[in-house]
């Protein structure tokens, strides 16, 4: 396992995923998938579903991948990881892998789209199947690639294109839909919660190292906030993510064999859910007089889920 | 080291049974699958072949024919021979990344025990499914009973793996009628066939993780075009190898192949055109018309994919009147066989006389019986010199006649 | 859609499969023409970012949440002799000017700081706000 | 050609009873099509299954055929008028019953006038192998009628085939057979 010490020494890592790549300037999963690949020193074999990070970090004569990469279709990231997964357990069985002297660690990128929603059977049954591979959601909270529509991952109250605000809508309907607690449900060894950017860097890159060290299928489901779709300013991406955290709206932890849950950031003041909704234009109209309402069911909501987790933390089973 | 399995000179074996024989001594690396009527037995065989010892790679079982062929793509594209099986359904959700398969070039090999497609829904055969998968960029090989099941994987394989092709193959058996049914089977041993399959050759692999290549990169318009152009290329030009691995069979074991099989052709002034098991009924019927003094003849491509449309002209230049048999529900046109023949005729200014019948779907029976008067009705046609028969009927259907002009 | 004219090339001279190899000599970890490492996005900018050295304490903020790896990093060794990452430059082929370093950078007067595209490095240097 | 139907109840083993006697057939050098028909109803369901045995390959799969031999293993499915379909007056039916060849002659009145052999395959199966899977005994009853092949023949194949049960399981098969080889009438 790579031990991830000071930023000083972890910039020090050659990246793995090069620039060059189309995704939208201050895009965050540019962030968190070098931080993923940039974790470990052992070989990778990468697959990735449709979405933002596939067709902007292969865009044919260019690749972004310095290690080995796969996309195949927006639902089956996870199948076809774990189909590369037993090919290498299968040649090393029979003697007959290309590079003996390497570990090879195998991981999955899907946007929310391709993980909570069309690709999830794909994930549940490798991650059931025990697969040795680590599953990376890039949560945008939408169908970005597309354009913006909803998700299952699209929080209530938030406009996209297939859940807009108008004259007798508040936007999204729905709660988004709780994927961590799924998949720890599943008993994954390892299943954890991160943010990108300077302040949480080293919780989502030493989840990742752990993740990848750890033997059997792993999930780190990565908030990745959006600036075309969840409209902010291409700079603020990292303070977003930092801000839906101290608000609690998404809360780091981590949970390891199904049930052990660590809570792995506490916020000294947690923030109140306003300051996060404000600074994103897709949650502007809850602040009209006859949305307010649902800012308070939004406050109300986060603060008994953050309970549940401390609840559940203390319990300690 | 897996264990060999002793195997008889002659074998009493179904379809299914033929065709995991022919995984195993593939030595598969990686078989990624997913159980469905009629193929389900070879996933359970392959399964049983496992738990006792004689198969050493990898066997996923996944949990739908979408992820199969997913995990297919993910293990061939890591470098390794892969294969698996399927049917109907489970075929219709693989078809979007069946596309893929073929389009990275990447040489899986998949049983498919041809089902009906529902609604309603059918567990029986008919050809619905491998015309499903036509335009998918597969090579597609029919093979019409058990021995041919197992003779058509060894060489899947083989012309697969060829790097003048690397394609994906599908080798074609009739659900129930050769999946479940049990023939006299003569295989190779174990060494043998795995000597005719040879090693495993990678191009590409991703598991050669110090030389990382990238799978599946986003083509518009300025290269999709070149990419289909230059896949396109590979399987028109797959004949060749086709060929060569047909003959070296031959020479292995006697049993002799063809890209154009046909019976008693040579001075047929009627011909059928038909795959899959109703291709050996239809000699039956053949032998019964010839009886009767008609000069019936019957012409089969084994590769469905690739289509032998030279071949097939060549072959039907002196037949006076084709009747196209199709196993598929043809929905709006006529069936497949019909449509590739004819523009294998048209293209060379050949003149039969053709029709289509359809017959077998969901596993209707069709017997040599239902065929011979096919070649009678046929017939009348080559005698008239113009089609005095409807141009598409059906057969062995209850109720009133139903055909199309 | 955006393939320089010399990559350019005809049906039959592809690789099979589309498959793009991320190394043209894998042993040197020499890139290929492939990698897009090599492949420009400058001209997404409207400002770029300008780095100081001279004001740089090597948090390393901008490296880690740079998304589009453009940080260009020197290993030294620090005076304990373990080896830290030294910030030298920005690779302005692959910056495409969202100035989310900028934002992290947490010395009292920023050493990244957004200048619009026009104005010389050297210049923005000289431009540099100073300390009250 | 000769060609065999059998009927019987899914999981009474009529396929594997089918498949057996291919098998059997193709060691003396004969070619063999063994099939079976059924939708998709579960245990307990009415089917059928078929052997045919030639001396050239056998090319026809149709599933349609004029039996020379009609096995019915399940005793209800005696009574069910289907399994006289497509059958000549040369087909010889042999069933599985507890009752006399009279006794159910007077009852299938389909039956009557065929060429009829009467094996209570459910007891013998019961009491050698115990439990109900009359498809070994009927083709102990099969082989006595038929005379396809020598008895001994027979059994050295069967054994054979039989080789991947367990001691018990082939031991009680076998007594099974050659009893129904005996008690058949």
């Amino acid at each position: 396992m790579k031990n991830i010490g000071n930023l000083k020494e972890f910039a020090c890592t050659p990246d793995r995923f090069q620039g060059g790549h189309r995704l939208c300037p201050g895009c965050a999963h540019g962030m968190i998938v070098r931080e993923v690949v940039n974790a470990t020193d052992d070989d990778l074999v990468v697959s990735t579903a449709t979405g933002c990070l596939e067709v902007c970090s292969a865009i044919y004569p260019y690749t972004s991948w310095d290690v080995s990469w796969l996309h195949i279709g927006f639902e089956n990231a996870a199948a076809g990881i774990s189909g590369a997964e037993a090919m290498y357990k299968a040649l090393s069985r029979k003697n007959k892998l290309y590079n003996e002297d390497r570990n090879v660690k195998f991981v999955a990128f899907g946007g929310d789209g391709g993980t909570y929603d069309i690709g999830f059977q794909s994930l549940s049954g490798a991650t059931e199947r025990g697969h040795d591979f680590l599953y990376v959601c890039l949560d945008n909270e939408g169908y970005m690639n597309t354009g913006g529509q909803r998700s299952s991952s699209t929080p209530i109250g938030a406009h996209t294109t297939t859940s807009p605000r108008g004259r007798v809508s508040y936007g999204e309907k729905h709660r988004k839909k709780d994927l961590t607690m799924i998949m720890a449900a599943h008993g994954a060894p390892y299943v954890a919660t991160a943010v990108p950017g300077s302040k949480h860097w080293k919780d989502l890159a030493a989840k990742a190292a752990k993740a990848l060290s750890t033997v059997g299928p792993t999930f780190i489901n990565a908030l990745s906030p959006c600036t075309t779709e969840w409209k902010f300013k291409p700079e603020d991406t990292v303070e977003i993510g930092d801000l839906a955290v101290e608000t609690c709206m998404f809360p780091l932890y981590e949970i390891e064999d199904g049930h052990k849950l660590t809570i792995n950031y506490r916020p000294k003041n947690k923030v109140p859910v306003e300051e996060y909704l404000s600074k994103q234009g897709r949650f502007s109209h809850l602040f009209k007089p006859e949305n307010k309402w649902l800012i308070e069911e939004i406050q109300k909501e986060v603060d008994r889920y953050w309970e549940y987790l401390q609840r559940r933390e203390e319990a300690g089973v | 080291m897996a264990e060999r399995y002793e195997l008889k000179q002659k074998e009493v074996w179904d379809g299914n049974m033929a065709a995991s024989h022919a995984l195993r001594q593939a030595q598969v690396d990686v078989v990624a699958a997913y159980p469905i009527t009629p193929s389900t037995p070879i996933v359970q065989n392959y399964a049983q072949f496992l738990a006792d010892g004689y198969v050493d790679g990898e066997f996923v079982m996944v949990e739908s024919e979408h992820s199969a062929m997913s995990a297919c793509v993910g293990a061939s594209a890591a470098g390794g021979r892969v294969a698996t099986a399927t049917s109907s359904q489970g075929y219709a959700l693989m078809v979007e990344v069946l596309y893929q398969a073929s389009g990275m070039r990447l040489p899986i090999v998949m049983t498919v025990v041809n089902r009906a497609l529902a609604s309603p829904l059918n567990i029986h055969g008919d050809h619905g499914d491998l015309y499903l998968g036509r335009d998918a960029g597969w090579i597609h090989l029919i093979a019409n009973n058990p021995q041919e099941a197992y003779d058509m994987t060894l060489c899947a394989f083989k012309i697969a793996e060829n790097e003048k092709v690397r394609l994906p193959v599908t080798t074609n058996q009739d659900g129930f009628l050769v999946s479940h049914t049990a023939q006299v089977v003569e295989p190779l041993d174990d060494d043998t066939a795995y000597k005719f399959i040879g090693d495993y050759k990678a191009m590409n692999p991703m598991l050669d993780t110090k030389n990382p290549q990238t799978y599946g990169a986003q083509t518009e318009e300025e290269w999709h075009f070149e990419f289909k152009a230059s896949q396109h290329k590979a399987l028109m030009e797959s004949p060749a190898v086709i060929d060569e691995v047909f003959a070296e069979f031959e020479k292995l074991t006697g049993r002799k192949y063809n890209r154009v099989e046909t019976y008693k052709l040579d001075d047929a002034d009627v011909a059928l055109v038909v795959m899959g098991s109703a291709y050996e009924t239809a000699m039956v019927a053949v032998d019964k018309a010839r009886e009767e003094g008609i000069k019936a003849g019957l012409i089969m491509p084994r590769s469905f994919r690739p289509f032998p449309y030279n071949e097939i002209a060549e072959k039907l230049k002196n037949v006076k009147a084709v009747a196209a048999l199709d196993r598929s529900a043809p929905m709006g046109a006529m069936g497949a066989l019909y449509n590739e023949v004819s523009g294998a005729l048209a293209a060379n200014g050949q003149s039969s006389i053709m029709t289509n019948y359809i017959y077998g779907l969901g596993g209707r029976d069709t017997t040599a019986q239902h065929i011979l008067e096919v070649i009678k009705e046929t017939e009348k046609n080559a005698k008239a010199g113009k089609r005095v028969t409807d141009l598409q009927g059906f057969i062995n259907l209850r109720g009133p006649k139903l055909s199309f002009n | 859609m955006a393939t320089p004219k010399e990559m350019m090339t005809t049906w039959d001279k592809i690789q099979p499969g589309a498959v793009l190899p991320s190394f043209e000599d894998p042993e040197k970890k020499i890139r290929s023409k492939f990698n897009s490492y090599n492949y420009k996005v400058a001209d997404w900018r409207v400002e770029k970012p300008v780095f100081n050295r001279d004001l740089c304490i090597d948090c390393d903020f901008c490296w880690v949440s740079c998304p589009d790896s453009c940080f260009i990093v020197e290993e030294v060794e620090n005076k304990r002799g373990k080896k830290q990452a030294k910030i030298v430059g920005i690779n302005y082929n692959l910056c495409k000017g969202c100035a989310v370093c900028v934002e992290v950078c947490p010395t009292p007067i920023k050493s990244l700081l957004m200048f619009p595209e026009f104005v010389d490095n050297d210049e923005a240097l000289k431009q540099w706000p100073k300390k009250d | 050609m000769l060609q065999i139907r059998w009927h019987s109840r899914a999981g009474q083993g009529a396929v594997t009873g089918a498949k057996a006697l291919a098998d059997v057939m193709a060691r003396t050098g004969k070619y063999v099509q063994a099939y079976s028909v059924y939708g998709a109803e579960k245990r307990g369901a009415p089917m059928t299954a078929y052997d045919k045995i030639d001396d050239n390959p056998i090319l026809d799969h149709s599933k349609w055929m004029t039996p020379d031999y009609v096995l019915v293993i399940d005793p209800s499915l005696v009574f069910q008028e289907e399994i006289v379909d497509n059958t000549t007056d040369d087909t010889v039916f042999i069933v599985t019953s507890h009752m006399s060849k009279e006794d159910l002659l007077s009852i299938a009145k389909h039956l009557q006038g065929k060429k009829l052999y009467v094996i209570d395959a459910i007891k013998i199966s019961q009491e050698e192998i115990g439990r109900a899977i009359p498809n070994t005994p009927m083709l102990g009853a099969f082989i006595k009628v038929s005379e396809i092949i020598p008895f001994e023949d027979f059994l050295v194949s069967i054994e054979d085939i039989l080789s991947k049960f367990p001691k018990k399981i082939i031991e009680g098969n076998l007594r099974a057979i050659k009893r129904a080889y005996e008690e058949v009438k």
